[in-house]
């Protein structure tokens, strides 16, 4: 735990109204718009030992998606072949208002979940295993459990952008794992099905009834919208959650994909047309997890000066979008610098290799 | 359903900057009241046409430079209001609305608007002023005599504090006179309850960092405890400091402008800290009555060396506590 | 779209090279001292103007020929001695002028001796090292025309400002005296807004030119932008298409002519 | 010593040879690309500075009676610059090679600007700069004072390109409405006496 993760842990951040309540204690839904695929993979025998090399033999194909970050679980797992393991971490954090794609699952599907996490732990033999949950839920209709099965289930508290922090924060030597990926784990150990849905939260102050969904993978986002309902014309949808997702621009055609977590649908009530320029007000800086500084990087990127961008840190930068959040002259601070970012990386690349290589 | 696209996020915080600047426009308001109980309509007079002239030429410059007219902008407000603030209450009406065009069309005209400015507007204004008229601003009227709107020779003019203190003299003012601020001196500057009153708000209002009128205060009173009369004791050298001067107003007010400041807290420091040296240096050595306003301009032109000197430290720290690739 | 050849306000400037297009004080930024603080009034920038004639033309043009008769070891000498060439010419001018009217000597003060080491000199050397002599005086007269308007529209604007008097004759319309204009803060801000006035002239003429040719709509448009830019939608971020967008715009053309046809100019972008 | 001290720091703030006289070296947007070049640029026409201060103080006391003094006082004073100027260029060619490589072409910009000169003859006008001690620090204070200046508007430099001025307030116009404001500020120590 070195001293950059406690430095940046608790101040920086933004306190961001979580509005979790109707979907996260309503009970999980399926909306499975295909037949499940008839490919099986090879599932558990009674006796057999659990190792390893089984799990990720296992995992590869039932190709298991973790939905924090969409890398193959099989992946992740090889890298822990020669590690040793002090503790495993099911990690159901969601800390982005509305989304509440893994805390559900937990909830709903414990027993899966409890199931997946006990395959982990007897492959990796650690001191401890556990899940854990965002702290800062006000409001809700439902209690979080504090234990699943035999597993504790820890409260990891922080400010907006937690949840990467989070995982830095245990260290190196912990293995964190999405839960729905644990069920997935369970579902393929149990019956040998392949994965072929993910867990999703359909909210936003125009949805109808907001509830967590479990849907296949590559059913599109307007069928999604017309199963919980439009109260009125949203003005902007995205798939992803409402700070780091992307516009939808054409529901028909934009499909889920297992690391999205929620489709968010927001009406905003008075349209800004009142934009000013950055009259320096020193809150971005405040709320960046990073340290970093937005209002000098927008002003040096609006001008296009590379080297002082790069050097006042915008690689640094992991687009959480706290300071676009907070910033009251309502500037993208955090899409110029994402943008310029991939604008001039994927410059340098095309000057070394083919572009699709990155 | 329109679909409508945007970068991320999708939701916001309420906060909104013409708000901000708004805030700094109320909390500007209280002492235009106590200038109007202490010398009548006649400051409040000098208040409208400062403004409306500030508001007149930067809706005029944004359309020159194209930048589009932006009304719901407040800054030019609070600049001309600082402008107003800063005048002797019998001061005629021409000077403060030069004043107001010449912060408005030389100091951030030229810069690019409201955000870019790299000097505080107001503080130029009056720094032009007082170098062309500076007679006519050296003498104030006697507070509680209600002033006849049209100034003319019967109108009694005195001595303002800090004249008395540039000679040398010491100003004869009771304690709860100072408390009351019903001394001889500009508009709205002379009372100090009221705006640390006003400070109070902007601090709940998110609009002020405490620590810059506080390490500026500091650094003052330090200073002013260090070298003064013979016959003056450290404590009551500090207060007449900080009453003579418009002092306390400046830091409230121009000192925590959000655009002319540096941008980490430690750079804000510093930047406070230097004011406050050059407006000490300013009041020993220099000639000029409102030294802090002299000073104030001079130190916007460190801001930038601040803010390369702070950030330069930050980026040394990154690089020392290992950077976090994901 | 390139300029035609035979524009009338691209020969225009081509012929005054030095007083329009690359005036040395509004655009190279040379002499400032003599525009900022020095000449206060009319008759100061009479007096200096007359300075810089005889600092600046009789030592660019004699200084090739006192060169060659300067030994090959001693050529590093070539800066001091166009100063004391200078220096030579310009000072029995002090006395005559001071002479003529003593007045305008004191308020000059200690600038009028300082053409003979004034930046401007030395890039007049530069400019006319390799030019015959008659190419080169037409430059150097140029170039002294260039200074000569600044330092009258300073002088003129300052003493009606500062003394509301025209060659010391009273204006009838000036009521208010700005004593502070003499102050040399004011006068780099007076220099400074001169500057931009060339530039934004410059800059209109072109485009009102580009505009003739191409018709009205796009100055329509502009215009009518301006007052509901900000209504319908919000600032645009200027991504990849954009930016090619807005070079075609006829503001950023205008941009491009001044760049290519008409020589550098100081703009650090 | 407190006059020096004085001396010193009029010379160096209230009548700064940048601010208050506007003295400026060269072509403005040639040399400050890089402030240690800028900085060894300004030390050395300091240094060039006080050393032709001391030859001027005497050569000043030579040619004080004489009628002619306007006109010989010009000359005087660069000539004394030009021995200075030639006695740098051996002494630089001979010991510090690599030094006069590097700053060989800025060395005459150096030695023969309005700076120097002009500080050179303000102290000659000057009445109450009597001692030498105090003539020497005059000339120190002007010169660190016309290089601190100079280092204060390239500090702005990146600040000013990187607002959006209008075009045609971009590059200059903006440096010079900055170092107004500056000088603006500066007067504050002077008042309105025009400087002579």
């Amino acid at each position: 735990m070195n001293l950059h993760n406690l430095k940046f842990w608790s101040r920086k951040g933004v306190i961001l109204e979580q509005k979790k309540e109707p979907a996260l204690s309503r009970d999980l839904q399926q909306f499975f718009s295909s037949q499940p695929t008839s490919a099986t993979a090879e599932a558990l025998k009674e006796g057999e030992t659990v190792t390893l090399e089984r799990l990720i033999r296992l995992s590869e194909e039932a190709n298991i998606i973790d939905e924090q970050d969409g890398k193959p679980l099989a992946k992740i797992l090889r890298k822990w072949l020669t590690k040793p393991c002090n503790r495993i971490v099911a990690d159901a954090i969601d800390d982005e208002p509305y989304v509440s794609s893994q805390t559900n699952p937990m909830m709903k599907l414990s027993a899966d979940a409890a199931y997946g996490l006990r395959l982990l732990q007897t492959a990796l033999q650690p001191k401890s295993a556990e899940f854990a949950v965002y702290k800062e839920m006000y409001y809700l209709n439902c209690r979080i459990p504090t234990k699943i099965e035999e597993f504790p289930v820890r409260k990891m508290g922080g400010k907006y952008p937690m949840e990467k922090r989070a995982v830095r924060r245990l260290g190196d030597d912990v293995l964190t794992v999405g839960v729905c990926a644990l069920i997935h784990l369970a579902r393929a150990a149990k019956e040998g099905t392949v994965q072929s849905s993910c867990f999703v939260t359909v909210a936003g102050n125009c949805i109808g009834n907001p509830a967590n969904l479990e849907v296949t993978i590559g059913t599109p986002v307007s069928a999604l919208i017309d199963r919980c309902g439009l109260i009125t014309d949203p003005t902007y949808l995205a798939i992803g959650s409402a700070m780091k997702g992307i516009a939808v621009l054409d529901a028909d055609n934009t499909l889920v994909r297992p690391n999205t977590n929620a489709i968010i649908a927001i009406k905003e009530s008075k349209p800004n047309l009142r934009r000013m320029d950055c009259i320096g007000c020193g809150r971005c800086l405040e709320v960046c997890p990073e340290g970093l500084n937005p209002m000098e990087l927008y002003r040096t990127i609006s001008v296009n000066r590379r080297e002082s961008a790069k050097l006042l840190g915008m690689d640094r930068c992991i687009g959480c979008a706290a300071c676009s959040y907070i910033c009251p002259s309502r500037l993208e601070l955090c899409e110029m610098i994402q943008s310029r970012k991939e604008k001039w990386n994927c410059n340098k690349q095309e000057v070394k290799g083919n572009e699709n290589e990155r | 359903m329109k679909m409508n696209a945007k970068p991320f996020p999708y939701i916001r915080a309420e906060e909104r900057s013409p708000m901000l600047m708004l805030d700094t426009a109320i909390a500007l308001i209280p002492p235009f009241f106590m200038a109007c109980f202490y010398y009548g309509m006649r400051s409040l007079a000098v208040g409208a046409f400062t403004v409306i002239a500030a508001v007149a030429a930067n809706w005029i410059s944004d359309l020159c430079s194209g930048r589009g007219l932006e009304w719901w902008d407040a800054s030019p407000v609070v600049t001309g209001m600082i402008i107003a603030l800063l005048m002797p209450a019998s001061v005629p009406y021409y000077i403060p609305i030069i004043a107001a065009l010449f912060a408005i069309f030389v100091v951030k005209f030229p810069y690019g608007g409201t955000g870019h400015n790299l000097f505080n507007p107001a503080a130029a204004g009056l720094a032009f002023v007082t170098l062309c008229f500076g007679d006519q601003l050296a003498n104030y009227p006697i507070p509680l005599e209600t002033l006849p709107m049209t100034v003319d020779e019967t109108v009694k003019l005195t001595q303002g504090a800090a004249s008395l203190l540039k000679m040398g003299a010491i100003p004869t003012i009771s304690m709860e006179q100072l408390a009351l601020g019903n001394f001889a001196g500009p508009m709205g500057t002379t009372n100090i309850l009221v705006i640390a009153a006003c400070l109070i708000y902007l601090l709940i209002r998110r609009n002020v960092k405490w620590y810059v009128p506080l390490t500026y205060l500091a650094t003052i009173s330090l200073f002013a405890s260090r070298v003064h009369h013979e016959n003056l004791s450290a404590a009551e050298s500090i207060i007449v400091e900080l009453v003579a001067g418009s002092l306390m107003f400046v830091a409230v007010y121009m000192l925590t402008e959000p655009v002319t400041l540096p941008k980490r807290p430690m750079g804000k420091v510093l930047y406070a800290m230097t004011a406050a040296v050059i407006t000490m240096l300013f009041r020993y050595y220099g000639v000029v009555l409102n030294s802090a306003v002299f000073a104030l301009l001079l130190t916007n032109a460190f801001t930038p060396l601040f803010d390369r000197l702070v950030e330069q430290g930050h980026i040394v720290e990154r690089s020392v506590t290992g950077s976090e690739d994901e | 779209m390139k300029m035609s050849k035979n524009n009338w306000y691209r020969r225009f400037l081509l012929a005054t090279k030095g007083i329009f297009l690359q005036n040395p004080i509004l655009t190279l930024g040379l002499a400032l001292p003599f525009a900022v603080v020095a000449c206060t009034s009319l008759q100061t920038a009479v007096g200096l103007s007359i300075g810089a004639l005889m600092a600046l033309i009789p030592a660019a043009l004699l200084l090739p020929y006192v060169m060659k008769w300067i030994p090959q070891q001693l050529q590093w000498l070539d800066y001091p001695i166009c100063a004391l060439l200078s220096a030579v010419f310009l000072m029995p001018t002090r006395l005559i002028t001071g002479s003529l009217s003593p007045a305008l000597m004191d308020s000059v003060g200690v600038y009028f001796s300082l053409f003979c080491v004034s930046s401007l000199l030395f890039t007049v050397k530069e400019k006319c090292k390799e030019k015959e002599p008659v190419r080169a005086l037409l430059t150097l007269i140029r170039m002294w025309l260039g200074v000569v308007l600044v330092l009258v529209l300073m002088g003129c604007i300052r003493e009606v400002l500062g003394y509301g008097t025209i060659w010391n004759k009273p204006l009838t319309f000036m009521k208010i005296r700005f004593s502070g204009v003499m102050v040399s803060g004011l006068g780099f801000i007076l220099l400074g807004f001169l500057a931009a006035l060339g530039k934004k002239l410059h800059r209109t003429i072109l485009s009102v030119q580009f505009w003739l040719r191409d018709g009205w709509p796009k100055l329509k448009a502009k215009v009518a932008g301006i007052f509901e830019k900000n209504e319908k939608e919000p600032k645009k971020i200027m991504d990849e298409k954009e930016l090619i967008h807005e070079e075609e715009s006829a503001e950023q053309l205008v941009e491009q002519i001044t760049e290519t046809v008409l020589g550098k100019e100081q703009d650090n972008k | 010593m407190m006059e020096l001290i004085a001396v010193f720091s009029a010379a160096l703030a209230a009548e700064n040879l940048f601010f208050a006289r506007a003295f400026d070296f060269g072509n403005m947007s040639r040399i400050n690309r890089d402030p240690k070049k800028l900085l060894t640029y300004g030390g050395l026409s300091t240094l060039i500075l006080t050393v032709a201060g001391f030859l001027a103080y005497g050569v000043n006391r030579l040619i004080a009676g004489t009628v002619l003094y306007n006109y010989i006082s010009g000359i005087a004073h660069l000539l004394t610059l030009v021995l200075v100027y030639s006695a740098a260029y051996f002494l630089m060619g001979k010991y510090a090679a690599n030094f006069f490589e590097k700053l060989g072409k800025y060395l005459p910009f150096a030695a023969f600007n309005c700076a120097t000169l002009g500080s050179l003859l303000l102290s000659a006008k000057d009445v109450e700069l009597d001692s030498l001690a105090k003539a020497l620090t005059y000339h120190l204070g002007a010169g660190v004072g016309f290089t601190a200046a100079l280092l204060l508007i390239w500090s702005l430099r990146q600040r000013l390109s990187s607002c959006n001025a209008p075009k045609s307030f971009r590059g200059l116009p903006l440096q010079l409405i900055t170092a107004g404001l500056i000088a603006l500020a500066l007067v504050g120590l002077t008042g309105n006496q025009l400087p002579a």
